[in-house]
């Protein structure tokens, strides 16, 4: 009766495994290139972090910016009411 | 005479049945959904009216030479619009979040759990004699634990293009009710005082690590999991593209006209796959089980794993991000912060929930790699 | 001679007809719609006519943008006060 | 020398036959027409150009495996482009004057009476032997009487796609002049009193009628004309993404982005039809002819049925609105509202006129789906 | 045991080859130049990018059903995406300081005299046995030196498919490098008097004549050069849709979501063709060689003949806008300015380098067309 | 040795011949339709350059829109001034 779950269960513990080492490797390279590129970035002219590095920033931001006002003025509004 | 009845003979009226009534009511009713419950209706939309045209008796809308069927050759067939919609989520994706406190990845790897879960859980049913799915579709149906829509219609059309209608359906569904389905896992998985603990605030992400982080998660793939590379492929692109600053123009195009068009023809595609003879068998009620499982424990690994990292942690780490580690981005991020709010009003949990969020993109990509890899 | 024009001179009726039916059988449709909706439509929810119905543009990054500006103010104003 | 003489053989200036010739003179005259008259130039100008590329000798563009002729076989010949068309102009569509007054609809039908009278008349020339036009190419130029392009490109891409070149410069032509043609047939049909009939104000149209009407559209088409439903089906989804709220930036790219993309490749793959061996035949005189008879018989009906209407009606009907049944969005109804601003300064006919002008497009729309299936 | 043994013979890790990592690092290399050096990025990114996922060992992306095979088959096979966005910088193209100035188009003729020598040193390479080049190769190499991206990848997709990636990024890094490359040639044939000169103020161009003007140079190119018809006819018919001001919407979408939609694909496709099997291979190095010897002649060519000019107009003409007569719009031309400017801090010869700049894309496409109807 | 140059070098010189004569066909082309339009252009109603030639945006529901608001200020306008 058993037959597709033993044959599937070897496939999923590998399967599972499989996305932790990734992710756990990748957590690592990350690490890594933050500390590489925190050191060496300067050296290589890659640090000068100015904005105007950065593109402009997307249209669509408007609405966005219209929720954190909300929720802030909501926090607000519920700290002055204790 | 004999006009008239050839005539009668080809209105819908006539030619109308039982079962293609039934969807028309279902898309009706997705279309309630989407429009008046906004569930996820960029998607929804297109995907449940496609639906209403496919069930129309009497032409060639979703068969033949229809405007779908044609749609659905080109772009779900050759999985060309699924791979062109990630690129784009690529392109809308900020993994600043994820920069700043990388070891929350792990998180989005234990809500993967999900996946594999349902996929044991489908061969059992099959095991069972309830259902009869193979590998290949137990493989495909899995997958919609990995709550990411696109990644969904690509294993699909990939390893069981029969079962896309019910797995679109699955996936999206659920992806909307995430604000319902994750709640009462997480509050059962947590104490109070664990939903209230605050995280401690990100550290500034420089751009050099934006730019280099889609090259290295691209490397990563290649070396490790080549089979992920078209979708996690596409997706660094869009994020590169993104991030580099140079190409601005291609990127705003790729957010906006590149995915909406895409969007909407996809959607129209899947709707094809809606008609009543694909969609109204056994089957589909046992993806609909099965993708609730998949929420259900992607949810509940997510947390649990949330709680032994916090145990281990240094820095507190709150359970409840681990739920966004199944993806649904941003719902599920979303939902974890309103849960922390809801223990600590002052509780802000959203940046911290958007890490695990995007990884689990990441996560479910790699799973659909390691599953075309061992099921095809 | 007159072979074609007589086999359509039904179908050309028989079109014109179908065509206004149609269009009787909508106007009929639309009318019984909003009177329907116009009963109706209060009490399943669906009348209270505010723009509110409208969602805001539901862009995914919403969301990550908004959290990322407020943010950065909660750093700018933590540093501002010592 | 044998080069010399080859290359020289290879010149358009060798080649260039008269018929080419005179189409590339036709193009230039339609060039001219679309930017100094701006006859459709969204249309008209691709159209025309392809046409002019579609007649340079001694290389393929509309033939073999030039760009023209792709796009025809990727657009045209499998309708793609004419539905998706469609789709935009449900997109940029507003039924709240036909919602606000129902019975205008009829006018939109009576309008039709253009289409079939003009069946007729391409049958009768075929039975005197001027022209020898088969069924389903009668069907295919009677439909230039519908006044709307894509529905004229979609009919004649699957009945008669040998005329396709001459159909859709007719049908946008004589849309561009409309506000020529319609108003001395108008003029004479109605006395000044009639003309300067004002009408009531239109009430306020909710939201959820806008929702629910595509959806009304759709299902009375899927029961009665389900051979219309590709055409309607795509208008309706498009429409429903405008109304319903949810989906704006689907609704923003499909009525930006997506239709103009599609109007330059339409326009581009109706031009290769502008070949000199294809249009330069005789029956192109024949559907010039009796695009003419469509559009005059389609408003002579429009007007009298409005006439009609009018006695039987409680609130006054200004027959003028009756000539905007025929469609030709927007153009018909500016040219009912002139006519009645003539006949009374101050009477503000076009709110009115474009219930007619947009039932109009469903009008020909049903028309078609009946053509496709009785001819086809 | 056997399973853990075919997962890891699926890794990349165990599949990468020498060559294959080479490429890799000859991509990045690429997306360096591209985003930090801002080398057409528009272009190299996604033509590196598409390197990159080329390059992936143990899945099909470039290959079999893989996207990017995909959209090369669509796109560059059927030399669709070239032509596309040929139609952009068409309608991205201000021929205003042409029609100021024509006679500067004769520096436009003179730099495509790098094209011809180009093909002459192919195959002088091929004829010292160095190189193994045909005919089309040659010429498809030779028109590297045209400086026009879409141009080279047309002929390439017509004349020589194998040798599209090399030649692809031949084109657009010399393209790049043209404000490295040009600069000691022009100084080394010029006196810093000539360089000094200061040409008379253009008159003002009226609109009639831009309208006019695409017509007029696709009337000649069907006459005299036919060949060259589907790319100066796709650019002419964008110019127009610019200058008519009648289609301000089509326009629109050209130059935006249209051109940036296709430049990704394009960009992906031509990313297909850098696996290592097709580039590393010892023409490519040729190709580099060929392209440069074809920037570095194209450009002594333009200064020569605005010297001669010089000598013979009654109008005096900077020599160094002959260099902007290769195209590398408008990099060649922004090169030739900062020269005079060096030379004369109040020269301003940008305006005055446009003619030359924009009348090198037509000669390069003529060049193309001649090449296509000589080689094929 | 020279075969392939040889029979290149008629293809090459025919080639940049024909480039030649095109630009300076089209140099003479275009100064002929510059001096046509300047003399005749004004007597063809082409001349007056004024940008009210240029049209607006001709977005089809613009007009119908336009039309609408300007209906209703009327409407309104009609019942303020009884
Ligand atoms: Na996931
Ligand atoms: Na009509
Ligand atoms: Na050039």
């Amino acid at each position: 009766m058993e037959n597709l779950v033993s044959q599937g269960m070897p496939l999923a513990l590998f399967g599972i495994g499989i996305v932790f080492v990734f992710l756990c490797l990748l957590v690592l390279a990350t690490r890594a290139m933050s500390i590489l590129t925190g050191r060496f970035g300067p050296a290589l002219g890659l640090a000068p972090e100015n904005l105007a590095d950065y593109p402009a920033p997307p249209a669509q931001v408007a609405a966005i910016i219209a929720a954190v006002t909300m929720h802030r003025q909501r926090m607000r509004a519920r700290r002055a009411t204790p | 005479m004999e006009q008239w009845r050839s005539l009668w003979q080809s209105t819908g009226l006539y030619r109308l049945d039982l079962p293609q009534t039934a969807m028309m009511l279902i898309c009706l009713l997705l279309l309630y959904l989407a429009i008046r419950k906004k569930f996820e209706p960029l998607l929804l939309l297109p995907i449940a009216f496609g639906g209403l045209l496919a069930n129309i008796p009497g032409v060639e809308i979703a068969t033949g030479d229809g405007i779908l069927r044609q749609l659905y050759e080109i772009g779900l067939a050759t999985s060309i619009f699924p791979l062109l919609i990630f690129m784009g989520v690529g392109a809308l994706t900020d993994f600043g979040p994820l920069l700043a406190n990388p070891r929350t990845m792990i998180l989005g790897a234990a809500a993967q759990v999900g996946i594999f879960a349902t996929l044991l859980g489908a061969l059992l049913l099959s095991d069972l004699g309830w259902f009869d799915f193979s590998l290949q579709q137990a493989a495909a149906i899995a997958i919609i634990g990995g709550a990411d829509g696109p990644t969904s219609l690509y294993l699909a059309s990939v390893l069981a293009p029969e079962l896309l209608g019910a797995i679109a359906v699955a996936a999206y569904s659920y992806m909307a009710l995430v604000p319902l389905i994750q709640p009462p896992i997480a509050r059962a998985l947590t104490s109070p005082r664990e939903r209230a603990i605050r995280m401690s605030e990100q550290r500034h992400v420089r751009r050099i690590e934006k730019i280099l982080f889609p090259l290295l998660l691209l490397l990563l793939t290649a070396l490790l999991v080549p089979a992920a590379a078209p979708l996690l492929g596409m997706f660094c692109f869009g994020n590169l593209m993104r991030e580099s600053g140079v190409v601005k123009r291609l990127s705003d195009t790729t957010q906006n006209s590149l995915v909406n068009i895409v969007t909407i023809l996809l959607g129209l595609a899947v709707g094809s796959r809606l008609a009543a003879d694909q969609f109204l068998v056994p089957s589909t009620l046992g993806i609909l089980l099965l993708g609730l499982f998949a929420f259900a424990t992607g949810t509940a690994a997510g947390v649990l794993m949330g709680k032994l990292m916090n145990r281990f942690s240094r820095n507190p780490i709150n359970p409840l991000i681990g739920a966004a580690g199944v993806s649904a981005v941003p719902m599920a991020a979303r939902t974890a912060h309103r849960l922390g709010e809801e223990a600590d009003p002052e509780n802000f949990l959203l940046m911290h929930a958007m890490g695990p969020n995007v990884a689990g993109v990441i996560g479910s990509a790699v799973a659909a790699g390691i599953l075309i890899r061992l099921a095809a």
